[in-house]
C-alpha cells in the first residue's frame, strides 16, 4: 500500500476496518462497518453541524409548516453522480422511497404519507404527524442518494459490484475480506462550510482494508500498512498511543452501555432491589476493570453529548452513584436480611439470588464479573452466565434474566435510545429491544409525546423528564459510555478529524481532514 | 485402472450426500434464530417473522434439505442471510485465496520435510536426525495461531521483513509472496513437523525390509540403495502422508486466516458461524468437504500408478 | 586353500532383554567346487553366519567379536564397506530366506535383475538386459523377455525364488550362499528349486552353501554337511560319513528324531530339554544339558574347540567324547549295534519333553 | 484314569464312521468392477468328499493354497460351508441350529498350525485350557479347575504353569497348550491343521508322539492336515490327497505310499526328499504352478500338469472320486 | 498314567523370568523410562495430574481475583509470570488451566474412546452392511476437515464449555473407529479367535474378551497421541471465541486474552502458550514412547 510519494496528491490513504461489510447498497444495511464505506461515497440532504444542528448539504434551504407535518426542501443543482448522471428531485424522490421500503432504518421516516416532487429541484413531504427531528434523520447516510441509473441497471449486484454516488469518493473495487478501493472525486467541491477543506479529498486513492483479528489490526496501525482506523480495541489503545509511528485521539461516544433489569422477574420487580442495585455500581471502576480505562461513566441512559441528553450533574443528583450503605439500607427496610456484608441476603428463607447474563464478548463479559462482585457486597447472590449473544437473546427474550448487560449502538439521538429501550412498544418477549420488560403508559406517554413535539426546548424538557422518569424506576443502570479512537500512522496529518465528531457521521473520520505526506 | 477410477469417483457419491446431511442437521439443530441476527436489534417481530419465512426457516428440516440440495445440484448453494448475496458467489471469491495458501503451506510442508525426513531416517540418532526431530516435535507442538501472532509480532512488527496481514499482488509475485509466507509457514510448521516424523518412520521401516538387505548384499553403494531401492517405496506412504495432510491443512487455514487477514473461506465460515448465516455455513463447509475429497481421489489415483502391487483393473 | 574359511566367529546381539550370544564359536570351511549344507533347528545361527559374511548384519545391535572370515585368502572383516562392496555381490552371492520379501516390489524385475551386473561390470544397458534373459531361461523361467518388464508381485513364490536365484548367478560368483531357499515353498515346486540347483553346479561351477532346517533336503544336494547347534558347529563332514558313522551325539539324535519316508510307522525319538540360553557366554557343551551321551564336569565345565576336536581335516566333531577329557568314549564307535540296542530300549516315559 | 469320567460319552465301535463329508463346497467371493459386485470366487473347496472312521487318524495332504484349511474348518463348521453336508456320527452338523452346534463343539474340536496365533496373548495358561469348559459345559468351577490341571500334567506341562502368560513359552509347549484346550471339552473328533509344521523336526517329534498317545487315551479321532509327507506317512492310518479343493485320492497309508494311484499323488511322492545317501532319481519334477482356485482348469483340474495326460477327456471330464479295481479310490481318468 | 513322568518345567530361553502381565507391564514401564523423551513427557504429565488436583493449593493467588492496583504486571517475585489486564495472577490462571486441560482431554477423550471404540469393534467383527454402513459413516465424517466441523458446531452451539466438549468429541471418535477397525481386522486373522467360536465362545465375549484386550494397546497410544490435537483444538475454538469463555482459566482463552498485549505485556499470552506447548511435547512423548513400547517393531 505504501505507493509512490510526492506532493500528498497521489497519495493512498489506507483504513482498515474489523469485518467485511455485507452489501454497500446504503438503502439495504444500518451497521456500522457497511456505513463506514459508504459515507464517503453517498451525500445527504443534511449534516450536522458542530453545534449539532441540522445544515443543508445537498439541499439548500428548506422549509416547514407550523406543526411540522410537512416540509419543502430544495435541493442542490448540477450535482452529478460518479457514472455522470444528474441528481434532481425525481431522483431523489425515488432513492427516498427505495430508503423506507427496504431500509433498517426505514422507521426514521415516521409517519411519512408521500414525497412529491414538485418541482426540478424541489422535494414535498407530507406526514401524518409532526416530525420534528426529519432533517437530523436525514443526515444520516441510509438516506443518502445512489444513482437509479446504476441500481437499475446493476440490478442484484448493486452493493456488491456497484456503488455509485455523488460524494468525495468513488467506489472502484469491493475484494471480500481483503480490501476496498475508492479513488477521488476530482470535481467534488460541496464540503460543508464548517470544513477546512470543502473541495476533493487530499489523497488519491482511499483503501479501506478488513482486518477482524485485533491483534493483527493493531500491528498493521502501527508498523504495517494501514495508515489509520477507528476500530482498536480499547485494550489495545495506550499501545498506539505510546507507539512511536503512530498517534491516537480519543472522543466520548454517545453510544451507552448499561445493565438492563428485569422489571417483571423476582425480585428484580421490586423498585428497591433495583435501586440497592443501581447504588451498589460503581461505574468508575468498570470504566477501569472492563474498559482499561478506555470509556467514561454515565449516569443517564443518554450522556451529555447525545441530542437530549441528561446533563451529568442532573443525572448524578437525581440518580445514583455507588453508595453501599444506602444500598444495604434499602434492601433492609425491604426485607431482605442478612448477618454479616458478603453474606447472601435472605428473606422468608428465598436468597436474593439474581440470573445475570453477560455477552461472550469484551467488555461485556468482564462488565459481569466486576458488577457481580459490586452486587455481591450488599448481599445480592449474581449468578453470572456468560452467553453467546444468539442464546442470551433467545433466553433474554424468554424472561430469563434479571439482569442483563446491554448497549446500544447510535445513542445520537435521546428519543431512539429512550424509545428503543424502554418503550412497551418494543417489548423483548415480542421480538424488541425493550429487554427490562418495562411497561409504564406515563413513559411511553412522555416519549411518544416527545417524538412529535415540534419545539425544540419543549422536546428537551420532555427527553429529560423521561429520563428523571427512568432514573426513579431503575428499570436500567446506565454504566459507560464508550469512546472513539481515532489511531493514525504519523506521517497522516489528522489536525481537523475530530473537531467535529458527527461529520460525515458519528462512525467516521472527518477524511476532508487527512492530509498523507510519507515524506 | 479406468474402471477404478470410475468405480472411486462414484463411491464419493454416496459419501457426498452423507456430507451434505451432516452439514444440514448441525446447521438445522443450531439454537438461536438468525433472522434475528439478520435483522439486527430493534427488529420488529413481524420482520423477524417474515424474514423467518422468506428464509424457509418455519419449514420442518427435511424440506429445507431437499430444497437446499435441489439447489446445491445446480450449483447454487442458497443466499447469505446477513448480505443477502449467492452463497455461491461468496465462496468463489475467497476460494482462490484459500487454495493458494493452502497449496503454498502444501509446498512449503513437503519441501521441509520430505528431505528432512529421509535424512533422519538415513543418518538415524546423528545430529542431524536428533536436531531435526527435535524441532519436529517442537513445531508439532505449537499452536498454529500462536505462532501465527509470534511470527507477525517478531517478522512483520519487530524486524519489518513481511507485512503485517493481508494479500496483496498477483500471484507469484514478489508481493505476492510476501504477503502469501508468513500465514503459509503458520499453517504449514505444524504439519511439517508432524510429516517429517512420518517421513522419518516410514523410510526407517522400509530400511529394515528384506528387500533393502537384498541391494546391500548385491554390493551397491548405500546412497544408491537408498535412492534407487529406498525412495521410490518410500514415496508410496508418502503420498498417502500428503494426502492425509490435505484436510489438516485447510482445516488450518481457516484460524490463520483471521489472525493473517487472510481473505479466504475461513473467514467467510468464522462470519458465517458467529452470525448463525446458514446458507453460507453450509455451503463454506460443503466445499471445504469438496476439496477434501477431492484431494483423497487424487490421492488414491495417484497410489494407482506409484504401487505396481495395487492392481485395480 | 579353502575358497571360505571361517574361523572362530562369535558374534552378539546387544538387545533390549540382554546380550544375545548369537554365535559362540562358528568354524567351518567351503572348497572350491562343493556343496556344502548348513544344517540347524531354528535360531540356531545360520542366517547370522551367512549374513556376516556377506557383512549384512546391522550394527548395532549386532557385534562381531572375534574370528575371521578368509575368502579366498582376504579377511572379510577387515574390508571397508566399498571394498567389500566389491566382492558382494560379484563374487560372493546370496538368496534370501524370504522370496516374498527379499525382492523390491517397486522395482521390475529386470531392473533388480541387471543390477548386480551394472554394478560390478561395465557392460552396457542392453548387453546387461540380455545377460539378466539368459540368466533367467538358465534358471528356468521360460517367457524371460517379458518378465524383465514385470513386477515382483505379478509372480508366484516359486517364479521369486528363481528370480532371486538369477540375480544372484548372474555375475557368475564363486561362492553361493543359499538360505532356506526352499522352505518357504511347496514340496513339487521345492522339487523344482532342487532340480533347479543340481542342474546350475554343472552349468556354472560355483560353490555353494545351501542352509536349511530340512535334513532330507540338505542330503539331496550337499557333498559336505556342517552341523550347527546353538551358535557353534558341532560336526563338519561327508554326507556319507553324516549318514554312516555321525560322531557328535546331538547329530546323531537330530537323526533320530526325523520321520523318514521309507522307514515304517514307528515312535519317534526326541531329544530331552531345551536349547540353552543365548544370554550368557557358553560354559561348557550347549549340548550338555540334552546329549545322552553326557559325562560329567568336562562336558558343563569345559567349551570343547570350535574347530573340531579331532585332527581329521574332513570329518571335524566338537565334542569332548572325542578328546583326552572323556573318559569314556562314544558307544558307536566302540560297539555300534549296543548303541542302537540302547536306543531301541527306551522306555517309554521317557519319550516325552 | 482319574479325569472326568463324567465326561465320557459312549463311543461307537471302531471303525465305523464318525464324519462323513459329502461334495463340501467352500466359495469366497471375489468382488471387482466398478460397483464392486462379486465377480467371482475362490473355489477354496470344491466339491470334496471324505470318510473319517471313528478312532482313525486321517491325514490330509497337499499343495499350500490348495484347501486343507479351508476344508478343516468347514467340517467344523467354524467358515460356513457353500454347499454340501458334512455328517458327524449319523447328525448333519450343516443343518444343525446355532444352539446345537454349540453342542456339537464339545465333540469336535480344532488345534491349529501357529500355536502362537492360536492363543490369545492376553490370557493365562488356565483360562485358555477353561475357556472351552466354561461355555460347552455345566462343569462347576472347581471341576473345571481340576480338570484343568489335569490336562495341564496330560499334556506334559506342569501345574505351575497355569498362571504363566502364553508368551513365556517356547512354541512346542504353545502347541501342548493348544492341544490341552482342544481337549478340555473332552472331544471325539479333531482336525490338527498343520500342527507341527512350524517346529523344528526335535520339537515336531514330541509333538507328534504326544497326539498318538493322546490318542488312545481318550479315544480321538484326528484328522490330520499337513504338507509334509513324512509326518503324514508317520502318524496316519489313511491318507487323503487334496488337489485344488477336490480329493484325488484316498487310501491306506502304506498301500497309497508304496503304490501311488493317482498321477498328482505320484509326482507327489517322488518329489519328497528321501534323507538318505541315495538322491532322487526318477524323481517326477511337476511343471509349472498350481493353477488360481478362482479360475480352475476344466475337467480334471490337474490335467494341465499331468504328466500321464491321455487326452481330451482329461480336460473335458471331471473325474469322479471313486474306488477302483484294486480297492483303492482315487478320481482319475487314467483308470477307466 | 504314562505322562506323569518326567514334566518340563523349563521355560522357553528366550523369555525372561517373572509372572505374566506385570512382567509385560514392567517391560513396558523400562522401554519407557529407557526413551528419555518418553520418560520426561511422564514425569511432567503426572506433574501435570497433581497440579491439576491440587491446584487450589498451591496456587498463590485466586486465578479469578481482579487486582486493579496491579493491572499488567510484568513477571515478579509476587506474579511469577506477571498480571493480566485485570490484575489476575497468570501463574495461577495458567496451573489452574492444567484443571481445563485434563478435564476437557479426559471427558472428550472418553467420549471419542465410548463411541468410537465401540463402532470400531462392531465395524470390524461384524462384516456385511454394519461395518459398511459404520465406515461409510466414518469416511462421511472424515471428509469434513476436522476443525471445519468443530468450529461450526460449537460456534453453532454458542461456544462455551459444555458446546466444545461436544464439538469435539462428535469430531474426534472417527480416529478411534478407524484404528480400532483396522486393528480388529487384524485380530480377528489370528487363530485364537476361531478357537474361542470353537470354543463356543458367544460373539459378545469375544469381542470383549479376545479382541478388545489385544487392541487396547493401540487404543492407549491413540488417546494418548488424541491428547494434543484436543489440546490445540479447545486452544483454537477458544481463542476463535467458540470455545471457553474468557473468565474461565482455560489455556486457549488466556492466549486469546492477552494476544493483544503481545508487545506491552507479552506474559500473558506467551506463558500459557509454554503450558500447551509443553503439555502437547509430553504427551506426544509418552504416546511415542508407548506405541514404541508395546510395539516392539516400531522401536528403533
Ligand atoms: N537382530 C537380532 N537381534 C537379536 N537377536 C538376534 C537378531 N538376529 C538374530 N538373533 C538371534 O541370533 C540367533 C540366531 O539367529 P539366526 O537367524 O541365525 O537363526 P537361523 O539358524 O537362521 O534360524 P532359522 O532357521 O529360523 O532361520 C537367534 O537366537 C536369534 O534370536
Ligand atoms: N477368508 C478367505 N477369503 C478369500 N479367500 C480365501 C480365504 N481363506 C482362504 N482363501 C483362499 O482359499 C484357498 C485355499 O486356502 P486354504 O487356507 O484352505 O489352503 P491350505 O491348503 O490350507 O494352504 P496352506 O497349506 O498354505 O495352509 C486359497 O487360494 C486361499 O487364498
Ligand atoms: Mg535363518
Ligand atoms: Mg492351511
Amino acid at each position: 500500500a505504501d505507493q509512490a510519494d510526492g506532493d500528498g496528491n497521489d497519495e493512498i490513504f489506507v483504513d482498515a476496518l474489523d469485518s467485511d461489510p455485507g452489501t454497500l447498497d446504503l438503502h439495504e444495511t444500518n451497521r456500522v462497518p457497511e456505513s463506514m464505506c459508504l459515507t464517503p461515497v453517498h451525500e445527504r440532504l443534511f449534516t450536522i453541524d458542530p453545534d449539532l444542528e441540522p445544515q443543508p448539504w445537498l439541499a439548500t434551504e428548506y422549509e416547514t409548516n407550523d406543526d411540522e407535518t410537512e416540509y419543502v426542501i430544495q435541493l442542490e443543482e448540477g450535482v452529478e453522480f460518479h457514472d455522470g448522471t444528474e441528481f434532481n428531485a425525481d431522483v431523489a424522490k425515488w432513492n427516498l422511497e427505495r430508503a423506507e421500503e427496504n431500509s433498517p432504518d426505514a422507521w426514521q421516516f415516521g409517519t411519512l404519507e408521500e414525497i412529491d416532487a414538485t418541482g426540478d429541484y424541489e422535494l414535498t413531504f407530507h406526514f401524518e404527524e409532526p416530525h420534528p427531528l426529519f432533517p437530523q434523520y436525514l443526515a444520516n447516510v441510509q438516506m443518502g442518494f445512489a444513482s437509479r441509473e446504476a441500481v437499475e441497471a446493476a440490478g442484484d449486484d448493486y452493493g456488491q459490484e456497484e456503488v455509485v454516488g455523488t460524494g468525495p469518493l468513488v467506489f472502484e473495487e469491493w475484494v471480500r475480506d481483503d480490501e476496498i478501493v475508492y479513488s477521488r472525486n476530482e470535481d467534488y467541491d460541496r464540503g460543508p462550510d464548517f470544513l477546512s477543506n470543502d473541495g476533493p479529498i487530499n489523497f488519491e486513492e482511499y483503501h479501506v482494508r478488513i482486518v477482524p483479528e485485533p491483534t493483527t489490526l493493531l500491528n498493521e496501525v502501527t508498523v504495517g500498512n494501514v495508515d489509520g482506523s477507528m476500530m482498536i480495541a480499547a485494550s489495545d489503545a495506550e499501545d498506539v498511543e505510546a507507539h512511536d509511528n503512530t498517534q491516537l485521539e480519543r472522543v466520548d461516544d454517545a453510544h451507552p452501555t448499561f445493565l438492563s433489569i428485569n422489571v417483571e422477574a423476582e425480585p428484580t420487580d421490586e423498585v428497591e432491589v433495583r435501586q440497592a442495585m443501581a447504588y451498589a455500581v460503581d461505574q468508575e471502576a468498570i470504566v477501569n476493570a472492563a474498559f482499561h480505562g478506555e470509556g467514561y461513566p454515565i449516569y443517564s441512559l443518554c450522556p451529555p453529548m447525545a441530542v437530549g441528553g441528561l446533563d451529568e450533574a442532573t443525572a448524578r443528583e437525581t440518580g445514583y452513584e455507588q453508595d453501599l450503605d444506602t444500598a444495604r439500607e434499602l434492601l433492609d427496610d425491604a426485607g431482605w436480611e442478612n448477618d454479616e456484608e458478603g453474606e447472601v441476603r435472605t428473606r422468608n428463607g428465598d436468597d436474593l439470588s439474581v440470573s445475570f447474563f453477560a455477552f461472550e464478548m469484551e467488555p461485556y463479559s468482564s462488565i459481569g464479573e466486576v458488577t457481580q462482585d459490586m452486587l455481591s457486597q450488599v448481599g445480592f447472590e449474581a449468578n453470572l452466565e456468560i452467553l453467546e449473544s444468539g442464546t442470551l437473546y433467545d433466553r433474554v427474550e424468554g424472561g430469563e434474566h434479571n439482569l442483563v448487560t446491554m448497549a446500544l449502538s447510535g445513542g445520537y439521538i435521546a428519543n431512539n435510545t429512550l424509545a428503543s429501550t424502554l418503550h412497551s412498544q418494543n417489548y423483548a418477549p415480542d421480538g424488541g429491544s425493550n429487554y427490562s420488560l418495562y411497561q409504564s403508559d406515563e413513559y411511553d406517554e412522555i416519549i411518544d409525546q416527545a417524538e412529535v413535539e415540534p419545539d425544540d426546548a419543549e422536546r428537551e424538557a420532555l427527553l429529560h423528564e423521561a429520563q428523571e422518569h427512568i432514573l426513579e424506576e431503575v428499570p436500567v443502570v446506565p454504566l459507560v459510555g464508550f469512546v472513539k479512537f481515532y489511531a493514525a500512522k504519523n506521517e497522516i496529518s489528522v489536525d481537523a478529524w475530530t473537531d467535529h465528531p458527527w461529520w460525515p457521521s458519528p462512525d467516521q473520520y472527518n477524511l476532508h481532514a487527512v492530509d498523507v505526506d510519507r515524506s | 485402472m479406468l474402471a477404478y477410477t470410475v468405480r472411486r469417483a462414484l463411491q464419493m457419491i454416496p459419501v457426498m450426500l452423507g456430507v451434505t446431511i451432516v452439514i444440514s442437521s448441525i446447521v438445522y439443530a443450531a439454537p438461536g434464530n438468525p433472522a434475528r441476527l439478520a435483522l439486527g436489534d430493534g427488529a420488529s417481530p413481524e420482520a423477524v417473522a417474515q424474514l423467518e419465512q422468506e428464509m424457509g426457516l418455519d419449514q420442518p428440516a427435511h424440506i429445507r434439505y431437499f430444497d437446499w440440495m435441489a439447489g446445491v445440484l445446480q450449483g447454487d448453494l442458497g443466499t447469505s442471510i446477513q448480505s443477502g448475496r449467492a452463497v455461491t458467489t461468496l465462496i468463489i471469491e475467497r476460494l482462490g485465496p484459500t487454495l493458494e495458501l493452502a497449496l503454498v503451506a502444501m509446498a512449503l510442508t513437503v519441501i521441509i520435510a520430505i528431505p528432512l525426513g529421509v535424512i533422519s531416517a538415513v543418518r538415524q540418532y546423528s545430529w542431524v536426525d536428533n536436531t531435526s526431530m527435535f524441532f519436529a516435535i517442537f513445531w508439532l507442538s505449537m499452536p498454529s495461531f500462536w505462532l501465527g501472532l509470534i511470527l507477525i509480532y517478531l517478522f512483520a512488527v519487530r524486524w519489518q521483513f513481511f507485512p503485517v496481514s493481508g494479500r496483496e499482488g498477483v500471484i507469484f509475485t514478489f508481493t505476492w509472496w510476501s504477503f502469501i509466507l508468513l500465514p503459509a509457514i503458520a499453517t504449514g510448521t505444524r504439519r511439517a513437523g508432524l510429516l517429517t516424523r512420518l517421513m522419518r518412520s516410514s523410510m526407517l521401516e522400509i530400511l529394515n525390509e528384506d528387500y533393502i538387505r537384498t541391494a546391500r548384499g548385491k554390493g551397491i553403494g548405500s546412497k544408491a540403495v537408498i535412492y534407487t531401492h529406498g525412495m521410490k517405496n518410500a514415496l508410496i506412504p508418502v503420498v498417502t502422508l500428503i494426502g492425509l495432510q490435505v484436510p489438516l491443512i485447510f482445516s488450518g487455514t481457516v484460524i490463520i486466516e483471521v489472525v493473517f487477514s487472510w481473505p479466504g473461506m475461513g473467514r467467510l465460515l468464522v462470519d458465517a458461524v458467529l452470525q448463525r448465516d446458514y446458507p453460507v455455513v453450509q455451503g463454506t463447509i460443503l466445499v471445504y468437504s469438496v476439496i477434501v475429497m477431492v484431494a483423497n481421489f487424487g490421492v488414491d489415483i495417484a497410489y494407482t500408478y506409484l504401487d505396481p502391487r495395487i492392481d485395480y483393473s | 586353500m579353502a575358497l571360505l574359511e571361517i574361523d572362530d566367529l562369535h558374534v552378539r546381539f546387544d538387545t533390549e532383554q540382554g546380550m544375545v550370544h548369537a554365535l559362540n564359536g562358528v568354524s567351518f570351511s567351503v572348497e572350491r567346487d562343493e556343496v556344502l549344507g548348513v544344517i540347524g533347528e531354528s535360531g540356531c545361527g545360520k542366517s547370522v553366519t551367512m549374513m556376516s559374511v556377506m557383512g549384512l548384519l546391522q550394527s548395532p545391535p549386532a557385534e562381531i567379536v572375534s574370528g575371521e572370515i578368509r575368502f579366498d585368502g582376504t579377511d572379510l572383516l577387515s574390508l571397508s564397506e566399498s571394498e567389500l562392496n566389491e566382492i558382494r555381490g560379484n563374487r560372493i552371492s546370496m538368496i534370501y530366506q524370504d522370496p516374498m520379501t527379499s525382492l523390491n516390489p517397486a522395482l521390475t524385475i529386470g531392473k533388480q535383475v541387471m543390477e548386480p551386473l551394472l554394478t560390478h561390470t561395465d557392460c552396457s544397458k542392453s548387453e546387461a538386459r540380455e545377460r539378466a534373459r539368459e540368466t533367467l531361461e538358465d534358471c528356468g523361467l521360460p517367457d524371460a523377455e517379458r518378465l524383465l518388464d514385470e513386477y515382483p508381485h505379478e509372480l508366484s513364490g516359486g517364479m521369486r525364488q528363481r528370480v532371486m536365484i538369477a540375480m544372484a548367478l548372474i555375475t557368475e560368483p564363486e561362492l553361493l550362499i543359499a538360505d532356506e531357499p526352499t522352505t518357504a515353498l511347496d514340496v513339487t515346486i521345492q522339487a523344482q528349486i532342487l532340480q533347479l540347483f543340481r542342474d546350475l553346479r554343472t552349468e556354472f561351477d560355483t560353490s555353494i552353501i545351501f542352509i536349511t532346517h530340512d535334513l532330507p533336503v540338505v542330503s539331496e544336494l550337499a557333498d559336505r554337511l556342517a552341523v550347527m547347534y546353538a551358535g557353534t558347529v558341532a560336526e563338519t563332514c561327508d554326507i556319507d560319513e553324516f549318514f554312516d558313522n555321525p560322531l557328535h551325539p546331538y547329530t546323531r539324535q537330530l537323526w533320530e528324531s526325523v520321520p523318514k519316508m521309507d522307514a515304517e510307522k514307528e515312535r519317534l525319538a526326541v531329544i530331552e530339554g531345551t536349547v540353552p540360553s543365548f544370554h550368557e557366554p557358553l560354559s561348557g557343551c550347549p549340548f550338555a544339558s540334552r546329549c545322552e551321551q553326557h559325562h560329567g564336569e568336562p562336558c558343563e565345565q569345559i567349551v570343547p574347540d570350535p574347530r573340531g576336536v579331532t585332527d581329521e581335516a574332513s570329518h571335524k566333531v566338537s565334542c569332548h567324547l572325542y578328546t583326552e577329557r572323556s573318559d569314556t568314549s562314544p558307544p558307536w564307535e566302540t560297539d555300534s549295534e549296543d548303541f542302537q540296542q540302547k536306543l531301541e530300549s527306551q522306555p517309554e516315559n521317557d519319550v516325552k519333553l | 484314569m482319574s479325569n472326568a469320567q463324567n465326561l465320557q460319552k459312549t463311543k461307537s465301535n471302531r471303525h465305523d464312521t464318525l464324519v462323513e463329508i459329502q461334495e463340501l463346497k467352500k466359495y469366497y467371493p471375489v468382488t471387482g468392477g466398478v460397483l464392486n459386485r462379486r465377480v467371482g470366487d475362490v473355489k477354496a473347496v470344491d466339491g470334496a468328499s471324505l470318510d473319517i472312521k471313528e478312532g482313525e487318524t486321517l491325514g490330509l495332504v497337499g499343495e499350500s493354497g490348495c484347501g486343507k484349511s479351508t476344508f478343516g474348518r468347514s467340517v467344523l463348521r467354524l467358515t460356513e460351508p457353500t454347499d454340501g453336508s458334512v455328517v458327524f456320527d449319523g447328525e448333519d452338523i450343516t443343518e444343525a441350529s446355532k444352539d446345537r452346534l454349540r453342542e456339537l463343539r464339545q465333540e469336535m474340536q480344532i488345534v491349529f498350525q501357529d500355536a502362537a496365533s492360536s492363543i490369545n496373548p492376553r490370557m493365562r495358561v488356565h483360562e485358555v485350557i477353561e475357556e472351552p469348559m466354561k461355555w460347552l459345559t455345566d462343569l462347576s468351577e472347581e471341576e473345571r479347575e481340576a480338570r484343568t490341571r489335569q490336562l495341564i500334567e496330560d499334556v506334559g506341562l506342569s501345574v505351575d504353569h497355569l498362571q504363566r502368560a502364553p508368551h513365556e513359552f517356547s512354541g512346542g509347549q504353545q502347541q501342548r497348550i493348544a492341544i490341552a484346550r482342544a481337549l478340555s471339552v473332552n472331544p471325539r473328533f479333531i482336525v490338527c491343521d498343520e500342527p507341527t509344521s512350524a517346529l523344528d523336526v526335535s520339537v515336531q517329534a514330541k509333538i507328534l508322539n504326544l497326539l498318538d498317545d493322546l490318542q488312545d487315551e481318550y479315544n480321538l479321532t484326528y484328522l490330520v492336515i499337513n504338507h509334509d509327507m513324512s509326518v503324514v506317512k508317520h502318524v496316519c492310518d489313511r491318507v487323503a490327497v487334496m488337489y485344488l479343493g477336490k480329493i484325488v485320492e484316498v487310501g491306506p497309508t502304506d498301500e497309497l505310499f508304496d503304490n501311488p494311484k493317482h498321477p498328482y499323488t505320484q509326482a507327489l511322492l517322488s518329489s519328497v526328499p528321501r534323507a538318505s545317501k541315495e538322491k532322487l532319481d526318477d524323481q517326477i519334477v511337476l511343471e509349472g504352478n498350481p493353477p488360481s482356485p478362482e479360475d480352475p482348469p476344466t475337467g480334471c483340474r490337474f490335467h494341465p500338469r499331468c504328466p500321464e495326460y491321455i487326452g481330451s477327456v482329461c480336460e473335458e471330464e471331471k473325474p469322479e472320486l471313486r474306488e477302483r479295481e484294486d480297492k483303492r479310490t482315487c478320481a482319475c481318468h487314467l483308470y477307466e | 498314567m504314562a505322562h506323569s513322568g518326567e514334566v518340563d518345567t523349563s521355560i522357553n530361553s528366550g523369555d525372561s523370568a517373572g509372572s505374566g502381565r506385570w512382567d509385560d507391564q514392567y517391560i513396558i514401564l523400562r522401554r519407557l523410562a529407557q526413551s528419555k523423551l518418553a520418560l520426561g513427557g511422564t514425569i511432567y504429565v503426572a506433574l501435570f495430574v497433581i497440579i491439576g488436583i491440587i491446584a487450589p493449593l498451591i496456587t498463590p493467588h485466586d486465578p479469578m481475583a481482579q487486582n486493579y492496583d496491579a493491572l499488567n504486571q510484568a513477571p515478579s517475585l509476587a506474579h511469577p509470570f506477571g498480571t493480566d489486564n485485570y490484575g489476575r495472577d497468570v501463574f495461577s490462571r495458567v496451573l489452574y488451566g492444567t484443571r481445563y486441560a485434563l478435564l476437557l482431554g479426559i471427558v472428550i477423550i472418553g467420549i471419542q474412546m465410548i463411541i468410537g471404540v465401540g463402532l470400531g469393534l462392531i465395524a470390524g467383527y461384524y462384516e456385511g452392511y454394519v461395518e459398511t454402513v459404520i465406515m461409510r459413516i466414518v469416511d462421511i465424517s472424515l471428509s469434513i476437515p476436522g476443525i471445519v466441523l468443530a468450529l461450526a458446531i460449537a460456534g453453532m452451539l454458542g461456544g462455551g464449555l459444555l458446546p466444545l466438549i461436544v464439538a469435539i468429541s462428535l469430531v474426534g471418535w472417527r480416529g478411534f473407529t478407524r484404528i480400532v477397525r483396522g486393528d480388529v481386522k487384524s485380530v480377528i486373522e489370528e487363530d485364537y479367535i476361531e478357537a474361542a467360536r470353537s470354543s463356543g465362545v458367544p460373539d459378545r465375549w469375544i469381542i470383549l474378551k479376545h479382541i478388545l484386550p489385544n487392541v487396547s494397546s493401540s487404543i492407549i497410544v491413540y488417546a494418548t497421541l488424541t491428547m494434543p490435537t484436543v489440546i490445540l483444538w479447545s486452544a483454537a475454538l477458544s481463542f476463535l471465541g467458540m470455545g471457553v469463555h474468557p473468565p474461565t482459566p482455560e489455556w486457549g482463552a488466556l492466549i486469546a486474552d492477552g494476544r493483544g498485549d503481545l508487545q506491552s505485556a507479552w506474559w500473558i499470552s506467551t506463558f500459557p502458550g509454554f503450558a500447551i506447548m509443553a503439555t502437547i511435547i509430553a504427551f506426544n512423548a509418552i504416546g511415542d514412547g508407548l506405541r514404541d513400547a508395546l510395539d516392539p517393531k516400531q522401536a528403533r
